[in-house]
């Protein structure tokens, strides 16, 4: 692939680039039924019940059936909700979270656009579902999805800082933004070991942003129904689900590229006849298996107990890891 | 229960601050919710998230139990007792027998005696596993829900081995009960005993030392034992806030005068202390089903000597019993016919939801789901 | 008679819900009689606790048979069915009148004078039929039913000679009153115990007016038949309350002469609980009970303070594990209810339970205390008259009391004047009557 | 931290264990001998004493008698005999108080219709309702 990116725009590399982006679609289409599906059993599994298993063999169809249900259901629009805002709000929530899939180098050859400021590109993008939660919020007339809109704002906005602060830690070692060299930087160590405090703190606030449990607030099933999206239904509710699961890809990679050395072999088994695509799948596969095990285990935060432990809690973290991770480097070479 | 609402206003002040006009909004939360027990709706007046103001509404499930009862016999009265708590059946059984028992002086023999002790006690750990697993899934913890109910379904097998029914069990008559432990019984019930104390020691380790479950309970819906006495409050409500009164140990009933078992308080008065107690209480039942499967009697009739129609003597009784949620009494007024003149059944999920208004004011949302789990109500019984 | 056990057939089964859809139009069109002749108030006959038991033992489909005879099945069989059919449709109508109008089938005094009041209904039934378009024989067989109701099955066959002679006299009501009438002495004879006086009350008139006749009735046949059973119905038509000692001295006639049946009741009644627990007879007073100097520290402590007229009566339930009891006149109840829970020695500080209770010619509220300090239960009754029943709200002492109030006031009627917000609690807002009371009629009979 | 690794690690152990689901349309669910499922009547033992229809609490049992056909037997036998299962609570007090054991209960339980007539059973579907009867009653 990137090869193609040096040649020259001619019909046929756009049209390559068409077919790879659609083939990536494909791809990640794939992973989401299947990323639900597994969701779904996993937890099952652990709670002492088999998962869905009536659809298909081992149920493996449930999730495309769930889908067809979803196209094929009325799409019903509140009476007096705000008629434009209700129909872009899905459209706001789930463009970002493909178009963040172009910068993520999958592996050494398998990269969409080789950006210099890969990190904040993805930053930047990934803030705008922000608007689409809360425009579904509003423009859904439910003192419901009101309220849930309201809660997705403070959340997603006050956990974006210490999101972004924890990677500051990353760039400062590897000395740029461009996710390639980032994962190029890794060769020796990862920087899961170096950066230990600053993964945690991405880790904890990459659950935030996801709204996924325990920071689930703005879909809170037990208080506010469904949060944001309970008057959607049909197509544009599965356009929402969609995001949800498009995002934790985009999280899951950026994890792997950041901390856990992208498609390079864990150290010293670098000689196995393995392509780094497996690698980073098998790192991928990890860190979406930590994401149902901890929806399985933990009880929801408090609205008003959220965002100062994202102000008081993480962000200290945050700010003390680069503080260590700039002097260790100013001492490493020298300036200190 | 079709409420005019206008009668709450609704305030709104524009702040110069912000230049930002606020206004309070009227959320209803049910009848139809997922965290409200059963049919029971609640007007909240909130201004952004915190609570200002609440009105429970209830009767949504009120059959008119104490009208029908006044055109049935006795025996005809307990199905209907049943379908009040329907989350331990075995209490509200027992109250009315036990009522009518005192009015007749009728004496139980000791192996039925024996016997509703178990079934009331095995019922009251059902009951619990209930609570723990749906306030677990209100907090928003979603596993514990299936533990507790696989636990559960081994309480509800027995019974069903028992009696016949897993929910409605119809079991207990005047003077006695109606079926014998079929062979066997009594070694299963060890058995569950047995897994059940092992088992608690995950639900501890799964539940009880998370930090976010903590700090979600604690200090909220937090109340003084003066108002609770004040709000006619029973049960693990009353006894969160320091007052040790259980009426199995305070008012002995049946056989409970022969186990020992201790009555766990706390004194802080909030969710999490109501957490403690009910998990604690689980341990307590426990206790009383081991030693009442030990001193269990190998044989005697399970039924006394009823008359065949059973008339009360004309006069009135008030008696009550310990349920999982709280004090559960039984008012009969009779006039010698076998028919009741008048029958009222106290029931505590009704008292205990007097105080929730009180609780709410200025909490927020999640808290409102916490403060309503924490008092444990079964529409069922508040609207009987 | 079994048929050979095989598959129940596919027409089978239709036949099967055919009978049933019917079973379900007559049904409908038997309650739109009942509907019809529910206006007048006690208008359903429920017979004394025999009859309706044995009316009730063939609730045999009514509406079964009915469709039977629709089928003009002219055998014998519906012949004999016709009687069990008519008295099945009066057992019913008394069922339904029972449910929705306990009072009648309840008490006992009203039981002793079911046949006045079943006459009554014959007549209200007979105007209701002459309007209804139900064929004649409907009627004949429910006049067979009026007359035959206290005879076995055997008997059927002399009752439809009855039915027939009284439906040939039925064109005026005046006529039926008088069949209905003869065939009442009749079975009053048969009946033996409740030697029934032929009192008034022969049209339906207003409930209350019929109660209080229905209880002189009862009076005076308890008085005449010493036999326990009668005693005890008149008894329990006066007071409920087991009050051996105070008797309430209602001013009205009725009321010296209901006195003195409720005593000699109690007396009947405490030999029979006697007799039931073992006790010796009840000349010898048993042991005073263990709460005793309880119920005496308390009564000294309210008569010090507020003068003994407060304290209508005090006695020991013995029938509630010996609570100590008493009935607080209702003017100044809440300042008793105040010193109650205030008085260091009494306080009386958790209401456990708090409910009405209609006992016909008076409402009661009970109160059942405990206090935590001396560890003491307390039973409190509160009278008031039926009309408009007010009793002292005790929410300002307890707040407990706030939903209970709510909940007598919604099912019973009784106004607790002093309560902050008095509204319906479980019923909705736009509901007419309240259910519990004992002349409840429900307000639109819904299918 | 520590409460959150005690919680992570034991549904990380439920992984592995035991399911407890049970696959119930295809494997039917096993009840216990004494389970109050729906009556069973033979219409041959009833002696219509009625006393079922009296002690039903919803008065959903309803039966009509009929003289014996032949003469020298007295005493009757039975005509129709309906339960109307919209209401009926399954509650097993008409089989604890009738004298012949003629209404005796099953332990079939699954009576799901499209329509409220089909349950109105009459005599011969309860006659002919005859698996797993319950012996003792």
């Amino acid at each position: 692939m990137t090869d193609l990116l040096q040649q020259s725009t001619s019909l046929w590399n756009v049209s390559m680039f068409i077919v790879a982006a659609v083939v990536l679609l494909l791809v990640v289409l794939f992973f989401v039924t299947y990323a639900i599906y597994f969701e779904r059993k996993v937890i099952g599994w652990m709670q002492l019940r088999t998962g869905p298993n009536r659809v298909g063999p081992l149920g493996l169809l449930q999730t495309v059936v769930d889908v067809t249900k979803l196209l094929l259901k009325e799409d019903t629009r509140p009476k007096d909700a705000d008629k434009a805002l209700y129909a872009l709000a899905p459209v706001l929530a789930y463009a970002p979270a493909f178009a963040v899939l172009a910068v993520m180098p999958f592996s050494e050859t398998i990269q969409f656009a080789d950006l210099g400021i890969g990190v904040l590109y993805y930053m930047a993008l990934s803030s705008i579902t922000v608007l689409g939660v809360i425009t579904a919020g509003w423009a859904s007339n439910n003192k419901y999805s009101l309220i849930g809109g309201m809660r997705s704002a403070a959340q997603m906005i006050s956990y974006e800082v210490p999101l972004v602060m924890s990677v500051l830690g990353v760039i400062l070692m590897t000395g740029s933004m461009n996710l390639r060299e980032i994962v190029e930087a890794q060769r020796d160590i990862w920087n899961v070991i170096p950066q230990i405090l600053g993964f945690c703190v991405f880790i904890v606030a990459a659950q935030a942003e996801l709204n996924r449990t325990p920071f689930d607030l703005p879909e809170a099933e037990s208080e506010l129904v469904a949060g944001y999206h309970v008057e959607y239904s049909g197509f544009r509710f599965a356009m929402f689900m969609l995001a949800e699961y498009v995002y934790m890809f985009g999280m899951g990679s950026l994890v792997t590229i950041l901390f856990l050395g992208g498609w390079l072999a864990p150290f010293g088994l670098d000689f196995l006849p393995i392509p780094g695509i497996v690698w980073f799948i098998l790192k991928f596969l990890l860190y979406v298996f930590f994401q149902f095990w901890i929806r399985a285990t933990m009880p929801r935060f408090r609205a008003d107990q959220l965002l100062p432990f994202a102000w008081k809690g993480l962000l200290p973290i945050a700010l003390v890891n680069i503080l260590i991770t700039a002097v260790v480097i100013s001492f490493q070479n020298g300036t200190l | 229960m079709s409420m005019n609402l206008d009668m709450i206003s609704l305030n709104s002040e524009f702040s110069e601050g912000t230049g930002l006009r606020t206004e309070e909004m009227l959320l209803n939360v049910g009848p139809q919710h997922p965290s409200t027990h059963g049919v029971f709706r609640l007007v909240v007046k909130i201004d952004g998230e915190t609570i200002k103001e609440s009105l429970p509404v209830i009767g949504y499930l009120h059959r008119g139990t104490e009208k029908l009862a006044e055109g049935l016999n006795y025996t005809q009265i307990i199905p209907y007792t049943d379908r009040m708590d329907y989350l331990s059946a075995m209490t509200n059984n027992y109250v009315i027998c036990h009522a009518v028992e005192t009015m007749m002086g009728i004496q139980i023999p000791e192996r039925a005696d024996f016997l509703r002790v178990i079934v009331m006690e095995m019922n009251r750990i059902a009951s619990h596993l209930v609570w723990w697993g749906t306030y677990l899934l209100d907090i928003g913890a979603m596993s514990p829900f299936l533990f507790a109910f696989r636990d559960r379904e081994m309480i509800l097998e027995l019974f069903n081995e028992l009696c016949g029914a897993r929910l409605t069990y119809n079991y207990m008559r005047i003077g006695g009960v109606k079926w014998d432990a079929p062979p066997g019984w009594i070694e299963k019930v060890k058995e569950f005993v047995k897994h059940l104390k092992k088992e608690i020691e995950n639900y501890h380790a799964l539940v009880t030392g998370n930090e976010i479950f903590i700090n979600r309970l604690q200090g909220i819906g937090k109340f003084d034992a003066k108002t609770a006495i004040d709000y006619s409050l029973s049960g693990v409500m009353l006894r969160s806030t320091g007052v040790k009164w259980d009426l199995r140990k305070d008012e002995p009933y049946s056989v409970y005068n022969r186990f020992e078992f201790d009555v766990p308080t706390a004194t802080e008065g909030d969710c999490l202390a109501r957490y403690q107690l009910r998990m604690a209480e689980i341990e307590q039942s426990l206790r009383i089903l081991e030693q009442a499967l030990g001193q269990f009697p190998e044989e005697g009739e399970i039924m006394g000597k009823v008359p065949k129609v059973i008339r009360p003597p004309q006069g009135e009784t008030f008696v009550r019993i310990e349920s999982p949620r709280g004090e559960i009494g039984c008012y009969i007024a009779s006039n010698g016919k076998d028919k009741p003149w008048r029958m009222k059944f106290r029931r505590p999920s009704f008292n205990n939801l007097q105080i929730l208004p009180k609780l709410l004011k200025g909490e927020n949302i999640s808290n409102m789901v916490a403060i309503l789990g924490s008092i444990d109500i079964v529409l069922g019984e508040v609207d009987a | 008679m079994s048929e050979e056990k095989r598959k129940p057939t596919p027409e089978e089964k239709a036949k099967a819900a055919a009978e049933a859809r019917e079973k379900l139009e007559a049904a409908r069109k038997a309650k739109e009689e009942q509907a019809a002749q529910a206006s007048a108030p006690e208008a359903v006959a429920s017979s004394p606790e025999q009859n309706a038991v044995k009316a009730e033992a063939e609730p045999a489909s009514a509406d079964q048979l009915a469709q039977a005879k629709a089928e003009a099945a002219a055998k014998a069989k519906a012949a004999a069915a016709a009687a069990a059919a008519a008295k099945a449709k009066a057992a019913r109508e008394a069922a339904e009148g029972g449910a929705t109008d306990t009072k009648a089938a309840e008490t006992e005094a009203g039981g002793a004078d079911a046949d006045a009041k079943a006459k009554a209904a014959a007549a209200a039934k007979a105007k209701a039929a002459a309007a209804a378009a139900a064929a004649a024989k409907a009627k004949a067989a429910r006049e067979a039913a009026e007359a035959g109701a206290t005879e076995t099955e055997a008997g059927g066959a002399d009752a439809d000679a009855k039915a027939k002679a009284a439906a040939a006299a039925k064109a005026k009501a005046a006529a039926a009153a008088a069949a209905a009438a003869k065939a009442k002495a009749a079975r009053e004879a048969a009946d033996g115990g409740a030697a029934e006086t032929e009192a008034g009350g022969d049209d339906a008139d207003a409930k209350a007016k019929a109660a209080a006749a229905a209880k002189a009735k009862a009076a005076a046949a308890a008085a005449a038949a010493a036999k326990a059973k009668a005693a005890r119905e008149a008894g329990e038509g006066g007071a409920a309350g087991a009050e051996a000692g105070g008797d309430d001295a209602d001013a009205k006639a009725k009321a010296i002469a209901a006195a003195k049946a409720k005593a000699a009741a109690a007396a009947a009644a405490k030999a029979k609980a006697a007799g039931g627990d073992a006790a010796d007879t009840e000349a010898a007073p048993k042991a005073p009970s263990k709460n005793q100097p309880h119920l005496d520290h308390i009564v000294k402590l309210i008569t010090e303070k507020f003068g003994s007229e407060v304290i209508e009566a005090s006695y020991i339930n013995e029938l509630a594990k010996e609570v100590p009891t008493l009935v607080i006149k209702n003017e100044n109840w809440h300042d008793v209810a105040k010193f109650l829970k205030e008085n260091d020695e009494l306080s009386f500080d958790y209401l456990s339970n708090l409910h009405g209770v209609d006992y016909e010619d008076r409402m009661e509220v009970y109160y059942h205390f405990y206090s935590y300090k001396n560890r003491q239960n307390l039973a409190v009754k509160v009278k008031t008259d039926r009309e408009q029943p007010t009793v002292a709200s005790v929410m300002n002492i307890w707040s407990g009391a706030n939903w209970n109030e709510r909940e007598t006031y919604d099912l019973l009627g009784i106004y607790f004047p002093g309560h902050s917000e008095l509204r319906r609690i479980m019923l909705p807002e736009e509901w007419v009557g309240h259910p519990l009371r004992k002349d409840y009629v429900p307000f639109d009979e819904e299918v | 931290m520590l409460g959150f690794a005690k919680g992570l690690g034991y549904t990380f152990k439920q992984l592995t264990a035991k399911k407890v689901t049970h696959f119930y349309p295809d494997v039917p669910y096993p009840m216990p001998p004494r389970f109050r499922g729906i009556q069973h009547f033979s219409p041959e033992k009833c002696i219509v004493c009625n006393q079922c229809a009296r002690i039903c609490p919803t008065e959903c049992i309803q039966l009509t008698g009929k003289p014996h056909p032949d003469p020298e037997k007295k005493g009757k036998i039975i005509d129709t005999y309906d339960i109307n299962f919209e209401i009926c609570i399954l509650c097993d007090l008409c089989t604890e108080v009738c004298p012949t054991n003629a209404i005796v209960m099953t332990n079939n339980f699954e009576l799901a219709t499209y329509s409220r007539d089909e349950l109105f059973k009459n005599l011969n579907w309860l006659d002919d309702n005859n698996t797993n009867v319950r012996e003792e009653n």
